[in-house]
């Protein structure tokens, strides 16, 4: 069965994503998998997704981190504050 | 909000509330807005964050700086929104007894305040075009990424 | 007289007066009086210059830091006369297209400034004493007196 | 034949001596020798004479200079501005 996750694009991403997009998963599933979803979706957002830190509850998550719970996922692109 | 601000920065005024009679030395940065980048001629920028993760990272950076150096006080506000060129888009100050630590200190939060923290910039030029910013080439296979891999995936 | 000033300074003036649509970065250090040094309980200090050769020797250390660092602008401004706790002494202003320039030319500027420059502080204590300030502590045989060997008998 | 040379001191130096002074000196001589005369007149400044830049013209001469003319002599006490 497959979960609805929320996600949340920053920035460079809205070039090739909405600001808010749905997406489905089989959980549980690294967070890797959900990147490597979203490259499927839109190849020309490979670079950008490669360099996106993901922040699940206004906290960093590795990439490499299982995700078991539907908890909205955010996708940070490089910063450029300053 | 105390880092993050959707008004003007009135740096004078922040200033002239920092006064501290313990410190001696006062050291502000203001990064701005330039009227070029990269060759092209800069109309404005708009700046955008993740607003409440952006919010705790700063007083985060805060709370380290103040472990390292011997500080009075430090403060970092960073600019959402539209501004023009020479306007402010981020301050740091800080104070402290002697001048090293003022310095060392505002230089290593405004480092990691653009290295960590998400916030982002979206450039708009004469020609019409806009780009988001890069506050590095990552892409470049050269490039040493010692932020990167010093902050990336921390907590 | 450029930069010694008899006058209070009002960095938040010199700031704004400062802008400049081709630099990204300002640094501003203001050097404030504390109220105690070594132990004592300051009143207020009293600033002397040599007024004519200060004002010569300030502008040849802007003109040497442009040398060294690609900077937009630079000023330097020190007071004389009577300047209370929490006063400004001395400002120093760069402003650079990226922040590192901004910050080692701010930094070089204040440290010439100090070592070299022909300007006193008379400071003077709630016990009603006074005493002539010393930037360090030259008469201790561990100093290392590098910046007095390397610019001492200079020119 | 003796020449009368105009001296300014600054700061801490008036703890020992006028703001400003004349001295008798035989020309040539070196401004060290000027600094030894200081001494002898009033030897608690020792210290702060051994500290002290020379300053002729508003420019630093070096102690080791020899003086031949009565142009006035600034004694620069160690700075302490900032």
């Amino acid at each position: 069965m497959e979960t609805q996750i929320q996600i949340t694009c920053f920035a460079g991403l809205r070039k090739f994503f909405a600001p808010q997009m749905e997406v489905q998963l089989k959980l549980p599933a690294s967070y890797q998998s959900l990147i490597q979803k979203l490259k499927k979706l839109n190849p020309e957002a490979s670079e950008i997704l490669d360099n996106c830190r993901i922040a699940v509850n206004e906290k960093f998550v590795p990439h490499n981190e299982v995700k078991t719970g539907d908890e909205p996922v955010y996708l940070i692109p490089p910063s450029s504050g300053g | 909000m105390k880092h993050i601000q959707h008004t003007p920065i009135h740096y004078a005024n922040l200033f002239d509330d920092f006064r501290d009679p313990n410190s001696g030395a006062v050291v502000l940065f203001s990064g701005e807005v330039r009227d070029n980048n990269k060759g092209k001629a800069v109309t404005h920028l708009e700046y955008e964050a993740y607003e409440p993760m952006a919010e705790k990272m700063i007083e985060e950076i805060l709370a380290d700086t103040h472990k390292r150096w011997d500080l009075n006080k430090a403060i970092c506000v960073h600019r959402v929104g539209h501004v023009d060129i020479s306007g402010c888009a981020v301050v740091v100050i800080t104070a402290s007894a002697h001048r090293a630590a003022a310095y060392e200190a505002n230089r290593y939060i405004i480092d990691r305040v653009k290295y960590e923290v998400p916030i982002w910039k979206h450039e708009f030029y004469t020609d019409g075009s806009s780009e988001w910013g890069q506050n590095c080439d990552c892409s470049s296979p050269s490039h040493p990424h010692h932020h990167k891999h010093e902050y990336q995936h921390a907590e």
